[in-house]
């Protein structure tokens, strides 16, 4: 279900900045993220906006973070934006909007029926780059955990990640499968240290921890943003200060990120993007084409909807 | 006429007794000088005049002190209206860091006097009479710390004598200036006196001499005796102010 | 005195009450802010405790389940399970995610006889659960021989986890975590951040600001030198942040040091001091008066003597107000070490390796998916407790030392 | 006369010249060691600044005009135009002196020379406190504060705004964060000034406040200049907190206070950590922008101060 | 025997020209004084002496200023040991913010002394020559700021004798001092002068008469003439002496 326990602790509802109307009227803020972000690359692939011959409008607010979207979108009656399926709508006083008609929750990302989604993707050092053979054996140990056993999909599960636990098994057999891994050794002189995308944090943390529940070792998560993910792990930043053993991003690996390299890399759960307004807000539906046309800034009032 | 009146002064900086049980009358158009030895609390006393005592935390007073027969330490009274009658010339020169001029129109200022006639002509006025105007004329607008030590003093001057005062306290106003200046200054006092009171604390015995009326002699806090000039010189009362004037002098 | 002019001094007059008024107003509005966010989470065990959980699996060889009265103080928030005498509530953590908490535990219960299901050194030891763990997932088989799998990752309530637990027939595992979301590591580290930092850029602001004041004359080095130090206190955080891995980092991997560390965060902090303590030192030289110094020099001091026994104890005040000043600028700086040390929250932090400060940690809580405004504004409390003592007790010293050196 | 000159040993007096030799050392080193940094992150930023506009940039040079003069920052297209950040930074930064400048001043007077010494003390100790509030919160603080009562100001003066998110925000947020610098900046300044300069103008019958006013503050000037210089560095410096309201807009420049802006670092930041390339390296080169506007305010402030300087003669 | 030798000295601060063609010579266990208005550069030339003008940037010298016969602007002069054996009382008393005792033993132990005996010995002794040591005996760990302005300067001529130094330059010590402690200070001289050389700027005519052997006279930054005091006093060789010497006087 998608209501997350934090949903019935809000602690504060901000109030509505000014009174809803009854049918809204006036300009559409448009609300984005940064053009680096995962989350906004997600969002316009998935309303079919073509990067290389359309162009945002200009009059939008460029947003820092989910969280800042979600607060901003909140307090802007407005304003309309895009968060991730895990964001605490009512918290930040949002409404989630169905898009194309289909209700943004885990069964209909899963299914496919809703779109706007993203992945979550990983890539690892490449073989025999690690800073030892226990290093790379908890590696691969880690990888096999968060995609395959039922320990680790659930923790992902339960930190709000959309996985398919239908094929989960138990990491008892899982473990037996990872190649140079014997649970007899004592790893607890090892540490993962994980990098790349903050959009991740949650559901890895949770993923890292439940790990650490059946293999006693160290982790040590350092994340600033899906660049960093591939530039730390196999790219030019692999030997600097901030290496890592594996690099995370919210998207998919880009063209020049030459995940190849690593000894692996794939997907380890999906998030959806919410198309959100402030809760006052009367719209509870949008399509494809309507906020496509608010985006690329053919459709600024509220009466044009 | 009294310009001022004393009685029964008494002057605490914390729980040092710095002046004790002080009866003066300081009187009109008159040059009143206070001499004695260093720390007997001459410089206290004339701040005492123009209550900038009042600054000093922990300053404790006791007595009467009367200007024009007005208690000014009395809750009523307005010290800035006092200060503006009783002007002050102190021990080190203390000019603004401000241009020679601003230093001068400064008092006028204050007071909401801003017609640049009367400002230029009582700063010109003014620099004449400290002596200053010949050195100075063609740096008006330059900062006054430039100038000398003597320069600064004589500015300072100048700086009160533009607010034309009724009394003029001068703490050792001369003594860092030279012979010249300082007969320039002397005889700029001489004919003040005609319409101003001048309270002066010196250390010259001569220089109290020849221009004072009236002299009073402190020692560690006490007024030893107060009198004409030449009774004080000539014939003191007090053994301990004979010894004093006919000791080694400066 | 004239009425305009009593008027006019009034109208000025106020004009300075308003202005420290709107100063209080505005700093009143800003501590309730974070007062009514963050005061309830102010307590001394978040201080104290780590800020990750311990993650253990425990396993029950020899399970037994018992019959267990309701300790009548329970409350009736925390529902509790008859056959294994513990008792649960629903609680938040640091993320403010929700969790099975253990309220109650029976002494009798058979919960506190599990082993260590770990791989690891720890692996068969005896472990049991105890009060103020947090059940993660707890897998066990139900009467029908269904597996059933209850706790905080598989959103299930207390309530919900207790039914589950009296519907038992045999206990498989229970992942569970040990309390965490403090910021023991935090302060630490900031205090190590604030030490290193000290030491590396007081003796060389100082000296710096001596010698621009006391011996530089005026010509174009000395004159490019102070502009270049000027310059510094302009340069944003972030370019200070940038300049540390690229310039810095090299330095501190002489030293052996591979990652980012606090080592490497000092020194960044260092140059980003540097300007503010040169500043406040000269503004301090600049107050003693020339005259001592000539009288110093005409003793036949040397410049040096001069510096160190007359000039610097006048001064003194005035550098730990710049102390002051460093350690305030330390404790509020994110930018720069966000770059420099890492946002991994340690809990252990060494000088080699990377940590947080309290001012990155709620940089780190803010910038994630859900921004923790509680969490932030109770790490502010304890930061703004910091500086309020580091601040009396400069004071003190300074009056002390005030007290000393001159008479007023 | 005995002298003390067969008590002073040779040894000690070269031992004392040496050591005097060896500190100037040590204080010359200490000050070019602080004046070099300057110079090491210059190098840094400008070597990778100019990058993108040379002719051997992977990817083709930008052309470096269309930098300069552009009013369109749109890393989505590729567009990078900075001036009018640049004048949106000075906009917001001037803005947050001219809220700022005057209240530190004179909480600064006060503290100093109006308010008994108890409740100075506290003053003192909040200003104090105001410093050491981490940016990130009053970031927080302005985004759930602030830019309501922007927005409720906007609402009165009949416009709508991005949820308070502006310019007037920006400059609310940087006059808050500048203010304890200069206060205590202008504390210390105020502090310095001699005794004998307010006893000198209290006896020419000036009043305590007008002495306050017209010598007290005259004579601080260099002080109180030197915190507004620290204080506009760091109104220019800050990030974290600015981009949290600024709105970052793409185009510009802006003017109306209740419209969304974008400043030099807030255009740094964002998206810094997650973006390589073009993108990331054109960043060093608004650095280097933001290095000469620094400059060039500071000289600007210095102009004024002598203006202020010669017209009080 | 000629403690100074000065030749064609020039001194400019920044483009202002203080001192013009001196030449003068000091003499050996001799007091000599200088004279003349304010701002005529008295001060300055006393500096020249022990290099004090070093300080002041945009300072320039030229010529030839011979300590004992050697150049003391010489590169590789040692201007330490110079003030050391030239010591320095100046026009505002300066004290150093430290007791009394420290302030009077600081140059003892800036040399390397440490022995408490000597300290001792030198601080008592020293205070005794100053007339100050029946004040301060009981205050010897006061901060020295808490005494008068008259106290203060007597502690600093306390802490030049401290040294014992060759020669003592005073610029105007007296002007801060009443007549008893004046006289005392007077009096010192004459002792000292037996052993010493002193070399003194004064604005009171009659002290330069009642101390010195020789005097200078300086005006707007010449030295006008120079020579026994008798003479200069009652012969000057210069009209624009004689008009000085007997203008009106302090
Ligand atoms: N602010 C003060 N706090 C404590 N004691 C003070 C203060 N000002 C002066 N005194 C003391 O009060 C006494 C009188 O001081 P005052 O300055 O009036 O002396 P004076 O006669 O003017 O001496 P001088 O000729 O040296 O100027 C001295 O012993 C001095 O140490
Ligand atoms: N640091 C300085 N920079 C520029 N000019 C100076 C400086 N010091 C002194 N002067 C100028 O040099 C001239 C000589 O000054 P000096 O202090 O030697 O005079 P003085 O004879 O000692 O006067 P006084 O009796 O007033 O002390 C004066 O005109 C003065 O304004
Ligand atoms: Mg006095
Ligand atoms: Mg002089």
């Amino acid at each position: 279900s998608t209501d997350t326990p934090a949903a019935e602790a809000p602690a504060e509802t901000p109030d509505p900045v000014e009174e809803p109307a009854e049918g809204l009227s006036g300009e559409i803020h448009v609300y984005t993220r940064d053009a680096t972000s995962g989350t906004r690359e997600a969002f316009e692939g998935g309303i079919g906006f073509d990067k290389d011959e359309e162009t945002l409008t200009a009059s939008a607010v460029e947003t820092s973070g989910n969280g800042d979207m979600a607060s901003k979108v909140g307090n802007d009656v407005n304003g309309i934006g895009y968060v991730s399926l895990t964001t605490d709508f009512a918290a930040n006083n949002l409404k989630p909007l169905n898009f194309e008609g289909v209700e943004p929750t885990i069964e209909n990302v899963l299914s496919d029926d809703y779109s706007l989604k993203r992945p979550f993707s990983y890539v690892t050092r490449a073989a025999g780059d690690f800073e030892s053979d226990e290093a790379e054996a908890l590696t691969r140990a880690f990888i096999a955990f968060i995609t395959e056993s039922e320990e680790g999909l659930s923790a992902v599960d339960g930190a709000g990640g959309i996985v398919d636990l239908s094929s989960a098994k138990p990491w008892s057999e899982v473990a037996e499968t990872v190649d140079g891994f014997d649970p007899a050794t004592d790893y607890s002189g090892i540490t993962l240290r994980t990098r790349g995308s903050t959009s991740v944090d949650k559901t890895l943390k949770a993923a890292l921890e439940a790990f650490q529940a059946e293999v006693a070792f160290e982790f040590n998560m350092d994340h600033t943003g899906s660049g960093d993910g591939f530039k730390r792990v196999l790219g030019e930043e692999k030997d600097g200060a901030n290496a890592g053993d594996i690099g995370f991003a919210s998207r998919k690996f880009g063209d020049n990120e030459t995940v190849s390299d690593g000894m692996l890399s794939g997907e380890y759960c999906q998030d959806a993007v919410v198309v959100v307004v402030e809760s006052s807000n009367p719209l509870s539906e949008i399509t494809q084409q309507q906020i496509h046309d608010i985006i690329v800034g053919q459709l600024t009032t509220w009466e044009e909807l | 006429m009294k310009t001022f009146e004393i009685k029964d002064l008494n002057l605490w900086y914390g729980d040092f007794h710095a002046l004790k049980d002080i009866d003066m009358d300081i009187r009109n158009n008159k040059v009143s000088a206070f001499i004695g030895p260093s720390g007997c609390g001459k410089s206290t006393f004339l701040r005492v005049l123009n209550r900038m005592n009042d600054l000093i935390d922990g300053t404790k007073i006791t007595g009467q002190v009367l200007f024009n027969g007005q208690e000014i330490y009395a809750p009523e009274s307005d010290v800035v209206t006092l200060r503006t009658k009783v002007g002050m010339v102190f021990q080190k020169p203390n000019p603004f860091p401000m241009s020679v001029y601003d230093n001068v129109a400064y008092g006028l200022r204050v007071q909401g006097i801003k017609n640049k006639a009367v400002l230029n002509d009582t700063v010109e006025d003014s620099l004449k009479k400290a002596a200053l105007w010949e050195e100075v004329k063609d740096r008006l607008s330059d900062n006054a710390l430039q100038l000398s030590g003597g320069q600064q003093q004589r500015l300072c001057i100048a700086r009160a004598i533009a607010l034309s005062p009724e009394v003029i306290l001068m703490d050792e106003p001369t003594s860092a200036l030279d012979p010249i200046a300082t007969g320039k200054i002397e005889e700029l006092m001489e004919s003040l006196k005609k319409d101003y009171t001048i309270a002066i604390v010196t250390l010259s015995m001569q220089q109290a001499a020849r221009i004072s009326d009236y002299t009073a002699f402190f020692l560690l806090g006490d007024l030893i005796e107060m009198g004409p000039t030449r009774e004080v010189f000539h014939k003191p009362n007090d053994k301990r102010t004979e010894d004093y004037i006919t000791g080694r002098f400066g | 005195m004239t009425r305009k002019r009593r008027i006019y001094d009034g109208i000025l007059n106020a004009l300075t009450y308003l202005s420290s008024g709107i100063a209080v107003i505005i700093l009143v509005m800003v501590l309730q802010f974070v007062f009514v966010r963050g005061w309830s989470g102010v307590n001394f065990d978040l201080l104290s405790k780590p800020y990750w959980s311990g993650n253990n699996t425990i396993e029950f060889p020899q399970f037994k389940t018992g019959a267990f009265d309701r300790p009548d103080h329970l409350g009736d928030d925390i529902a509790f399970s008859e056959k294994l005498g513990i008792g649960l509530s629903d609680g938040l953590d640091a993320y403010k995610e929700h969790q099975v908490v253990v309220e109650y535990l029976d002494p009798e219960s058979p919960l506190h006889h599990g082993v260590v299901s770990t791989a690891g050194v720890d692996l068969g030891k005896e472990l049991g659960l105890s009060e103020g763990s947090n059940i993660v997932n707890l897998m066990l088989k139900d009467t029908d021989d269904k597996i059933v799998n209850v706790g905080a990752q598989r959103k299930s309530t207390a309530e919900e986890t207790v039914a589950a637990m009296d519907n038992i027939s045999e206990m498989r595992k229970i992942y569970f975590k040990t309390e965490g979301g403090g910021i023991n590591g935090s302060l630490k580290a900031t205090l190590y951040l604030i030490g290193l930092s000290l030491v590396i850029a007081l003796p060389i602001g100082i000296a710096a600001a001596i010698y621009l004041n006391e011996y530089a004359k005026a010509n174009r080095v000395t004159n490019a030198m102070r502009s270049s130090i000027e310059l510094l206190s302009g340069v944003p955080s972030i370019i200070f942040g940038l300049m540390g891995v690229s310039v810095l980092f090299p330095i501190t991997q002489l030293m052996g040091i591979h990652t980012v560390s606090i080592i490497l965060g000092a020194l960044t902090m260092a140059v980003v001091l540097l300007p503010l303590i040169i500043r406040q030192t000269e503004e301090s030289l600049k107050v003693v008066p020339i005259d001592l110094r000539y009288a110093s020099l005409s003793l036949g001091a040397t410049q040096t003597q001069t510096i160190f026994k007359v000039i610097l104890p006048s001064a003194l005040p005035g550098i730990l107000t710049a102390t002051l000043l460093s350690i305030s600028r330390i404790i509020g700086e994110s930018a720069a070490l966000i770059y420099t040390m890492g946002t991994f929250i340690a809990d252990r932090p060494r000088l080699d390796q990377g940590a947080t400060t309290l001012a990155v940690q709620i940089w780190s809580l803010m910038s994630g998916e859900q921004p923790n405004f509680e969490l932030s504004s109770t790490i502010s409390i304890i930061i703004l407790l910091i500086v309020l003592a580091l601040n009396v007790s400069v004071k003190l010293i300074s009056y002390r030392i005030n007290k000393k050196w001159s008479v007023s | 006369m005995d002298s003390k000159h067969h008590l002073i040993s040779e040894a000690y007096q070269r031992r004392k010249k040496g050591w005097d030799k060896f500190f100037k050392g040590l204080f010359w080193l200490a000050g070019f060691i602080s004046a070099i940094f300057i110079i090491l992150i210059i190098v840094f930023i400008v070597r990778k600044g100019i990058g993108p506009f040379l002719p051997s940039y992977p990817g083709g040079a930008y052309p470096i005009g269309k930098f300069l003069t552009g009013f369109q920052w749109r890393q989505d297209s590729a567009i990078y135009g900075v001036a009018f950040i640049v004048i949106n930074t000075i906009i917001s930064a001037l803005g947050a002196l001219l809220i700022s400048f005057p209240i530190s001043v004179l909480t600064a007077l006060f503290i100093t020379k109006i308010a008994p010494r108890s409740l100075s003390r506290i003053m003192t100790t909040i200003v104090e406190l105001l410093a050491a509030i981490p940016s990130v919160v009053y970031g927080v603080f302005a985004a759930g504060v602030i830019v309501r009562w922007v927005d409720s100001l906007a609402a009165m003066a009949g416009f709508s705004t991005y949820g308070g998110n502006s310019l007037l925000a920006v400059s609310i947020l940087l006059a808050i964060m500048v203010f304890p610098t200069m206060t205590s900046l202008a504390i210390v300044a105020i502090n310095a000034v001699p005794r004998e300069l307010v006893e000198g103008s209290l006896a020419l019958g000036a009043t305590t406040t007008q002495t306050n006013f017209r010598v007290v503050l005259t004579s601080a000037k260099s002080g109180i200049f030197a915190g507004l210089i620290l204080g506009l560095g760091r109104a220019f410096g800050e990030a974290t907190a600015v981009s949290m309201v600024a709105g970052n807009s793409m185009i510009g420049p802006t003017f109306n206070p209740f419209n969304i802006t974008r400043t030099l670092t807030s255009t740094m930041l964002a998206g810094l950590k997650e973006t390589q390339g073009l993108d990331y390296d054109i960043r060093f080169s608004v650095g280097i922008i933001l290095m000469a506007v620094i400059l060039v305010t500071n000289l600007g402030i210095h102009f004024v101060k002598d203006r202020i300087g010669r017209s009080m003669s």
